[in-house]
């Protein structure tokens, strides 16, 4: 067995045979152990380790946050292309929360910098603002809705 | 004891859980009060009675007198515990529990409002003779009574709004040649935030310490002090790790007896009962400055019950059932030490930015010495609606030492998942060599962000990761293709070939 | 700290978690052996390394003094910790230890061989001037020597097997005219059950406490005690709640000193180093015997870590590592009270059958003086080839009564589904009159038995299980049929109509 | 909706309708209240309860264990009838283990007390006697083999 996995970023692969995996990393590092797994416990060559997943893409070794993505190879011939949006900016949510404030509308000139909206959480109130100077070509954000981290607000273009 | 039979909870998470759990033990029946967003709290689940306030915005629920003193009086409470935030320091539902005939578990309306203000308090506490910063008593009329003022306090001194808060309108001058400006800016930021430009100046304390006095007097003129916490590790002027005995007592054994006697004498003055915490400022020469009081019970209460061995919100029920405080000075001891930290659901890599969301999985530590006050459990969904605080994880050990030792233990003992926290973040922190050895100041944490490392990632545990990840979803999702990388995409067409 | 680098738990449950994060604590890194009934524990989940001893009976796997010393070995163990139980008290695998150049941390093989036997301990204690249970020394050669012996001790009077164990050859006496027939009877028993048909007489201690006394020693000839536990909740000679200080220590507050004076006479007299307890029965008359010394830690020993503040584990380690041991006689104090029960899976309404299977639901207590050692998890499949005990839940309180109710408090939180377990039947126990007042025996438990009133159906408790069960499964599975009563019977028909 | 349920063998019915239930004991007792329920936290007349299953018919309530089910009474057409197999014992393991002896086989005549199989778990032995003289009609318990506490043994007639 063999996937791609993609951590904090930075691609690699998992080979898995019988007892024995090979990671292998973008940077060349590679690790070649014997391993055991059972519900969350790992054992790589004796070590322990705890893996449990998170929200998403999230996942906790030992206390520590990954990022972690793992693709079937065979998948990724049914996948779309890394296909760019020039000049296209998404502008997303920094964290959950409701938006208060909606400051632009589909169709307005706005500078890099300049607020879009606004997001609340936890009495603290985050502005996400525009990355450069175009027009807004979407509003994604609705007044008083709730929206998850990540999750796509505006595209500026 | 039965002092009360039955108690209203007026808040919520982790201080609503502790309530609960000291009314269970004192054979008390408790009511939580709950909005639409706590409906399925810990608190709710674990009280013996639960009543709805309202919607979830505390506006309209933990913030309303009105709703909190009827449910009081529907369910037959003879007494409100407020906890902190929300109506505890209000006087006002202070007076209008009184008016409902319930008790207030807190101190006298009168002494909420005399310590309430900042400037009444400063004065109150020079008149009961506790030291407060330096500086001018009034505004300043114009620069050369602020040049005058600053020679006198020596420099560096800050300017302050008299009407101030919040930061705005303060200015750090460090020599003579700056204050001209410095002042007019001050007046002009003081003018446009509080439509008030009065400023007046301060001796500036350079990297001071937050050293708190927790204080205990009944409504029978007995008042002590169970001395002291340090809170100097803060973000946003937000505390986040506290711990008792201050590491400034081993170098300066006397100071917490007169700390404590300043914090029994303003106090006093302001005729309090009940528990309550004086707030000060200490400089590097260990001189302290009485900053303010906090008229209720504190969210870091926990440290001082650990190294008094006394049970804090047992004698604020006592204290407002009008029982005497039996305990004199002489009988509260010191064992050991006792360090906590708080469990935010926030993004240490974002700067700090809440992070609402739902508890995925959660396995809390406990085991030897470790005291865990939580108000979550898997499957609760963190509301975005109120502070983030989620749990306070304590540790107690015969030392400094040991304390910090063991809570870093129960830190690599906690899993919890769904939503970001900032517990690996403290583990971090209690490594650094500079907290190990305990010189602390309010700045701790900005020079502690600038030597941050960023810790290296641990292929064997990126490894175990991919490994349980890849076993436990043989039906994994098609990857979202704007983020696979360019090496990736080689690797694809090697596989096609 | 630094005293070893690499340790063995060679160990599991709840004790080898205990073990595992003391060695977090200072520093140390953990192995946790497991068979393959504990591959996925917490204790492996929690140590930094895991290694494999064998099957899952312990006749394979922590009792194989050989594997167990071989994994120590491959893993580059500098010592073993043992726990309880399974080779704590083995001799043998002590020398083993040794002569693979691994420290056992315990005592030195020779305290343990002397201590072993119950008979030679007896001497040992009587030699050391610790009072022992009045008797003959030796084996009766016939009745006209037993009688005489009685009427030396006068009735009652308990013959026992001197190759005995576990009850076996043993009988009461309470009058001479029964001396004869009881005589013969406890003979043939003892020669049936262990070949040997010996009996020698010792005076019977009527409805006795169980009291022990905590010890630490170093390999210096340091030693000191730590004061006592009162252990007298047993049901068949099983431990399940434990206490320090014992309810006793408030009549006879010279009691603790003369007992432990006591157990550190006979320890010493053994060569005794490292932790280890010696048990006393103490009569009505606050009479104490010697009973036995258990050369290990103790599975109770976390109710004299709260009330004492010192980490009895740590100090193992120390000592192992050929540390002095630092502390006084006049170091140690006591402060409050602090109480224990065993989280057993067992079921208190069949007699205590044990409970094997898988936990569904686990929540577990914390909070103000709530310490839970605990060695399960939500989804865990207790084995069945282990004791029953899943977890040791203490509180401390400055009082007894204060602790009482802590317990209490916190039992009532625990969540623990899937397995039958003890925690309501605790409850009963912690609300029982002479619970409270302290008036305990070993015999405690059969007269609470016998006085236990069958708790009423609470009608409202049903009801909302019956709700919470209705709403949440529609897709409910057919009734068994033979379970249903005539009275539903009925219903149906009605429904039929 | 009503559903029948049975409580530590005790029948009663459970009526809920809105927010108002209505369980009615087969000794009289009637229990009517407003509820609220929110995962395991119920409440009701603002009373909570925390309810949270356990193996099989196990309901905790609060801590306290209930033998618990419930049932819908339309389903109960379709329920076989209570027939009783008279002189038919069934001989079920009282505790989860290992049988470790099995000390009849079938067609053996038994006398009341006399031993059928020995189950052990945790250190413990535990012996099944049969509760009537008769015969051995089956033996469904196999050497080694882990048992469930409740599961059928041996069946004696």
């Amino acid at each position: 067995m063999k996937r791609h996995v993609v951590v904090n970023g930075r691609s690699g692969t998992i080979e898995i045979e019988g007892s024995r995996l090979r990671y292998e990393r973008e940077d060349g590092v590679v690790i070649e152990r014997e391993f055991s797994l059972q519900g969350t416990s790992v054992l790589l060559n004796g070590r322990s380790y705890r893996v449990n997943r998170g929200a998403g893409k999230e996942v906790w070794v030992n206390g520590r946050l990954l990022s972690m993505e793992v693709f079937d190879p065979r998948d990724l011939r049914t996948g779309k292309g890394a296909s760019a949006n020039h000049g296209r900016q998404e502008i997303a949510a920094s964290m959950p929360g409701k938006v208060i404030r909606v400051l632009v509308t589909a169709g307005d000139t706005v500078e890099e910098g300049q607020g879009l909206v606004v997001v609340e959480a936890m009495k603290m109130q985050n502005e996400m603002k525009s990355p450069k100077t175009g027009r807004v070509a979407e509003v994604r954000a609705r007044l008083d809705a709730t929206v998850g981290a990540g999750e796509i607000l505006v595209i500026v273009e | 004891m039965n002092v009360f039979s039955k108690v209203l909870v007026a808040n919520r998470g982790e201080i609503a859980v502790r309530l609960v759990r000291a009314l269970r033990e004192l054979g008390i029946s408790s009511i939580a009060a709950y909005s639409d967003a706590d409906r399925g709290s810990l608190a709710v689940r674990l009280a013996d009675e639960a009543a709805y306030v309202g919607p979830s915005p505390s506006s309209e629920s933990y913030l309303r007198i009105d709703r909190i003193v009827d449910v009081a009086k529907r369910h037959g409470a003879q007494a409100i515990h407020p906890g902190y935030g929300f109506l505890s320091e209000n006087a006002e539902f202070a007076e209008a529990c009184a008016a409902a005939g319930i008790v207030f578990i807190g101190p006298p309306a009168e002494a909420i409002r005399k310590l309430g203000s900042k400037t009444a308090a400063r004065q109150l506490a020079i008149a009961a003779g506790a030291p407060v910063v330096p500086g001018t008593e009034r505004a300043l009329s114009d620069w050369q009574e602020a040049r005058a003022a600053a020679d006198d306090l020596g420099y560096p001194v800050l300017l302050k709004a008299a009407a101030g808060g919040g930061g705005k309108g303060m200015r750090r001058v460090d020599r003579e040649s700056d204050l001209k400006s410095a002042l007019r800016d001050a007046a002009s930021e003081a003018g446009r935030a509080f439509g008030n430009s009065e400023v007046y100046v301060e001796k500036l304390v350079e990297e001071p310490r937050h050293i708190e006095i927790q204080i205990l007097g009944d409504h029978h003129g007995h008042l002590i002090h169970l001395g002291e916490r340090e809170c100097s590790i803060q973000r946003r002027h937000q505390k986040v790790i506290e711990e008792c005995p201050s590491p400034l007592m081993g170098s300066h054994p006397e100071l917490r007896e007169r700390m404590g006697q300043a914090a029994v004498r303003v106090a006093s003055a302001a005729g309090y009962a009940n528990a309550g915490t004086v707030e000060f400022l200490v400089d590097r020469d260990a001189n302290f400055y009485f900053l303010e009081v906090n008229t209720r019970l504190q969210v870091e209460h926990p440290v001082t019950e650990l190294v008094t061995g006394l049970d804090l919100v047992e004698w604020q029920l006592k204290i407002a059932a009008r029982e005497r405080l039996t305990l004199r000075q002489s009988d509260i001891t010191w064992r050991g030490s006792a360090i906590e930290c708080r469990i935010y659901a926030e993004d240490p890599d974002h700067d700090f930015l809440p992070a609402p969301g739902r508890i995925v999985h959660l396995s809390e530590p406990s085991g030897p010495g470790v005291r865990l006050d939580s108000g979550i459990f898997e499957g609760w969904d963190v509301p975005l609606e109120y502070d983030p605080l989620l749990a306070k994880l304590a540790a107690w050990g015969p030392t400094r030492e040991a304390a910090i030792r063991r809570l870093d233990r129960a830190l690599s003992e906690y899993v919890l998942t769904g939503v970001r926290h900032n517990i690996a973040f403290f583990q971090e922190v209690l490594a650094d060599a500079e907290f190990r050895e305990g010189r602390l100041s309010t700045s701790f944490l900005d020079r502690f962000f600038e030597r941050r490392k960023k810790t290296e990632a641990d292929p064997e545990a990126e490894a175990a990761a991919a490994l349980a990840i890849a076993l436990s979803s043989s039906a994994s999702s098609s990857p979202p293709a704007r983020e696979m990388s360019r090496w990736l995409d080689s690797g694809r067409e090697e596989l096609l070939r």
